[in-house]
């Protein structure tokens, strides 16, 4: 009622910084409505001041508790969607299903329109000068070398080169690659560098 | 390929590829570094971008194996990587303070001195519309009466501007005083071109801006 | 910044190769470079010199600096004095480690030269370490830091900076004296009637 | 480390407990107190309460409540840390210590707080920069509190990062850090079933 409950769910978020929970709705539901039973009361109460003047005190004992939950979960919630913010960077546009279980439906919708926003300043970089974007979620390192040699961790299928040439990715197999077309695969743990 | 001699966007004064490459390069480091987000330096970019084109059209036409080639591809590759995080380091920031910055660069775009660019401004307010979005449609819809109010003050988050940062002295700068806060007395110091310094980011934020003191 | 960026800063220093090939100047956008004359000396970016070097295509000249005698100078002077004494250049642990790491063979007495390099180094960050604890003992507000290369400004970094923040932070709240709202609001009865 | 209203660290600081003196009755609140067997608070009463509450009702006009310090900052405690404050354990005692101290040390009229809270930073500092090149990373970090620990574990990813930089050749290039760690969790909870 006063607070304990949204702080488990923030401690539980305080402690996997890395990696993302499961959106945690049931628990949000109850808080929220406890929130509703203790602005009842307080509604109540504040009706009865007249009578009883130091209900007064209690009523903004009770207030306090509300605000309190009010920045928790705000809180809880602005963190997971920066959290949501690096998943674009570092999985793309798309998520795989079982990253996109773990958020809530409106937070799927901050996802694609964070995704949106990010894709229409990307595309918009330049053109004044004719080119047609920049993606900013290539060039992540500083280049070392034009080509890199990569092992395929899955079976991947077809990939497409710049040049034309169309190569085959197979679980466990070897290629040497131009570093700028496979960074973005290595980045989703489809190949990996060896050198 | 010959020298380039860039215009820039139809002024007198003219300038060479790689000093607007040296310009990037510091304008990048300054922004990893500092706390606040800096001027833009769209103009400078811009102009890089298009060389970057020019010189890739170059590319094409010589043979693959060309050793050229692989030399040009790379010194490109460097430039693309300082320009990519020179921009997506200014959108974290725009991210991170998102409120605070839309605030501050209203009243810089009323007076001519914007440190956005058109696309970053417009940015920042989508990504301002949509934090709102997602947290009214969450929880400011759910709560109680009067819990609901979207508190934009209290939602801002500003760059500590009095963080510490290390910094190298272009040209000599005299007088620069170290506040205290605490009443006991102020320091003066002075910046000796080539000195290296620590201290409080907002007594040199105006030579960083103005070029006299590089973040290192 | 990830010591790759600070190494991707010092690739921009200029290095003296001895090409075996020939080719006229090359025009690249940070500059002219050339004409490469088979064993002639000539002077190109770091991080150019060590590509061309993996293509077998040059040997690097040691710069000037990399030489036994003077390191040891070098290594004499840095234990004999209180401060940090001025080093080579500003890169000189990214020339170093590039250079020795790609070209040992051409630098005459590479693994002795490692060596000292490496104990300069090492005598220069427990240096380091003692000054931030005398920085931080002494008032921990403004320090001053001539003659450290960025890479050992990086290495120092979060660490140095953040303490320095948070003890400032301490100070400005601790002596605070009027009470911290604490992000909380006042709660007026108008308040509560509204929305019902 | 940001003081904001969205930041969880400044939220869990808060919600650490001090000794306040109820200055008012408040009805219906009895539960405030877990030894008070009555509906009503009676003023008077010293109850243990969060932070934010504590700072929420000792702000009000009048206040309505008193707010006393925690007994790590009280003088028993502040010899000890003024005599050698690394001895002390702050991960046991407090393990928000300069954090929560920051908002208590206004209840103390004299600053001696603040000037505990100023050198034992400033002295414990060494810790951290030990603890961050420790072979025995455990044992160093016992001692340390939360954000102290924090401190050491960025400075222990530089100083990794530096030494990797070292050793290695090249940077590879590695898949991106929460992809990762989800992979990594999903193969611990495989795993366990």
């Amino acid at each position: 009622m006063f607070g304990e409950k949204v702080i488990e769910l923030l401690k539980e978020s305080e402690r996997n910084r890395e990696t993302l929970d499961q959106y945690n709705d049931e628990k949000i539901r109850q808080i929220i409505e406890e929130m509703h039973v203790l602005f009842k009361l307080n509604m109540n109460d504040a009706n009865a001041t007249t009578e009883n003047k130091s209900l007064w005190t209690t009523v903004q004992v009770r207030h306090s508790a509300l605000e309190r939950n009010k920045r928790c979960l705000l809180a809880y919630l602005y963190n997971r969607m920066n959290k949501i913010k690096i998943l674009r960077w570092e999985f793309g546009s798309v998520l795989p299903p079982d990253i996109r279980e773990l958020l809530s439906d409106a937070e799927y919708d901050w996802f694609s329109k964070y995704s949106t926003n990010l894709a229409t300043y990307m595309r918009s970089l330049g053109q004044d000068i004719g080119y047609n974007g920049i993606d900013l979620t290539e060039n992540l390192r500083p280049p070392k070398s034009l080509n890199i040699e990569v092992l395929c961790l899955v079976d991947y299928g077809k990939l497409e080169l710049e040049d034309g040439d169309v190569i085959m990715l197979k679980k466990n197999s070897t290629h040497f690659l131009p570093t700028s077309e496979c960074q973005t695969l290595i980045r989703q743990g489809i190949l990996k560098q060896i050198t | 390929m010959d020298e380039e001699q860039l215009d820039l966007s139809g002024e007198e004064e003219e300038i060479t590829a790689d000093v607007v490459l040296k310009t990037i390069q510091t304008s990048w480091q300054n922004e990893r570094l500092s706390p606040e987000i800096l001027p833009h330096r769209n103009d400078m970019v811009e102009c890089m971008l298009g060389q970057i084109q020019h010189m890739e059209r170059n590319i094409n036409k010589l043979p693959k194996t060309d050793l050229r080639t692989s030399i040009h591809k790379m010194e490109l590759s460097r430039i693309k990587y300082i320009i990519c995080n020179y921009l997506k380091t200014r959108l974290e920031k725009i991210e991170q303070n998102c409120i605070i910055i839309i605030n501050d660069e209203k009243q810089r775009i009323e007076s001519g001195t914007n440190y956005l660019t058109p696309l970053e401004y417009r940015y920042a307010q989508e990504h301002l519309l949509n934090i709102e979005h997602h947290l009214k449609q969450t929880i400011l819809n759910q709560v109680p009466g009067n819990m609901q109010v979207f508190e934009i003050n209290k939602m801002s988050t500003v760059p500590n501007l009095q963080s510490h940062v290390f910094l190298k002295a272009n040209e000599t700068v005299h007088g620069i005083v170290l506040e205290d806060h605490f009443g006991d007395q102020d320091e003066e110091i002075d910046l000796e071109e080539g000195s290296q310094h620590i201290l409080q980011y907002k007594f040199i934020a105006d030579l960083v801006k103005n070029g006299k003191v590089q973040l290192i | 910044m990830d010591p790759y960026e600070i190494e991707f800063i010092g690739e921009n220093r200029i290095v003296s190769i001895i090409p075996n090939f020939s080719y006229d100047k090359i025009y690249l956008i940070c500059g002219e470079f050339g004409p490469f004359r088979a064993g002639l000396p000539m002077n190109v970016p770091l991080w150019l010199a060590v590509m061309l070097k993996q293509k077998q295509k040059c040997r690097i000249v040691a710069p000037d600096w990399m030489e036994v005698d003077n390191l040891e100078n070098i290594k004499e002077e840095e234990k004999r004095s209180r401060f940090f004494t001025k080093m080579p250049n500003e890169h000189y642990m990214v020339e170093a480690k590039l250079i020795l790491g790609a070209a040992s063979e051409d630098i005459p007495n590479a693994s002795e030269i490692k060596t000292i390099i490496k104990d300069i180094w090492d005598i220069r960050m427990s240096k380091l370490r003692t000054s931030m604890d005398a920085l931080m003992k002494s008032g921990g507000s403004y320090g001053r830091l001539d003659h450290l290369t960025m890479m050992e400004i990086n290495s120092v970094k979060p660490l140095l900076p953040a303490a320095m923040d948070e003890l400032l932070r301490i100070q400005m709240m601790s002596k605070k004296t009027t009470p911290a709202t604490l992000n909380s609001s006042t709660f007026s009865q108008s308040g509560t009637s509204q929305n019902t | 480390m940001a003081n904001n209203y969205l930041s969880i660290s400044d939220i869990l600081v808060s919600n650490e407990k001090v000794p306040c003196r109820f200055l008012h009755d408040l009805p219906k609140l009895g539960f405030l107190d877990p030894s008070c067997t009555e509906e009503d608070l009676k003023a008077g009463t010293s109850v243990e309460i969060p932070l934010w509450l504590a700072e929420s009702l000792s702000s009000r006009r009048p206040p309505l409540v008193a707010v006393d310090l925690p007994k790590v900052y009280k003088e028993t405690y502040r010899e000890i840390f003024n005599a050698d404050a690394c001895t002390v354990d702050l991960h046991k005692l407090a393990q928000y210590f300069f954090e929560l101290g920051c908002y208590v040390a206004k209840y103390d009229i004299k600053g001696e707080v603040a000037t505990t809270l100023v050198n034992t930073f400033r002295q414990r500092f060494k810790m951290i920069l030990s603890a961050s090149v420790s072979t025995d990373s455990i044992n160093a970090l016992q001692p340390l509190s939360s954000s102290e620990r924090d401190r050491t574990a960025s400075a222990m990813a530089s100083e990794k990062a530096l030494s990797t930089w070292l050793k290695r050749g090249d940077s590879l290039l590695t898949t991106a850090n929460m992809v990762a760690n989800h992979r990594k969790r999903k193969r611990a909870e495989m795993e366990m079933l």
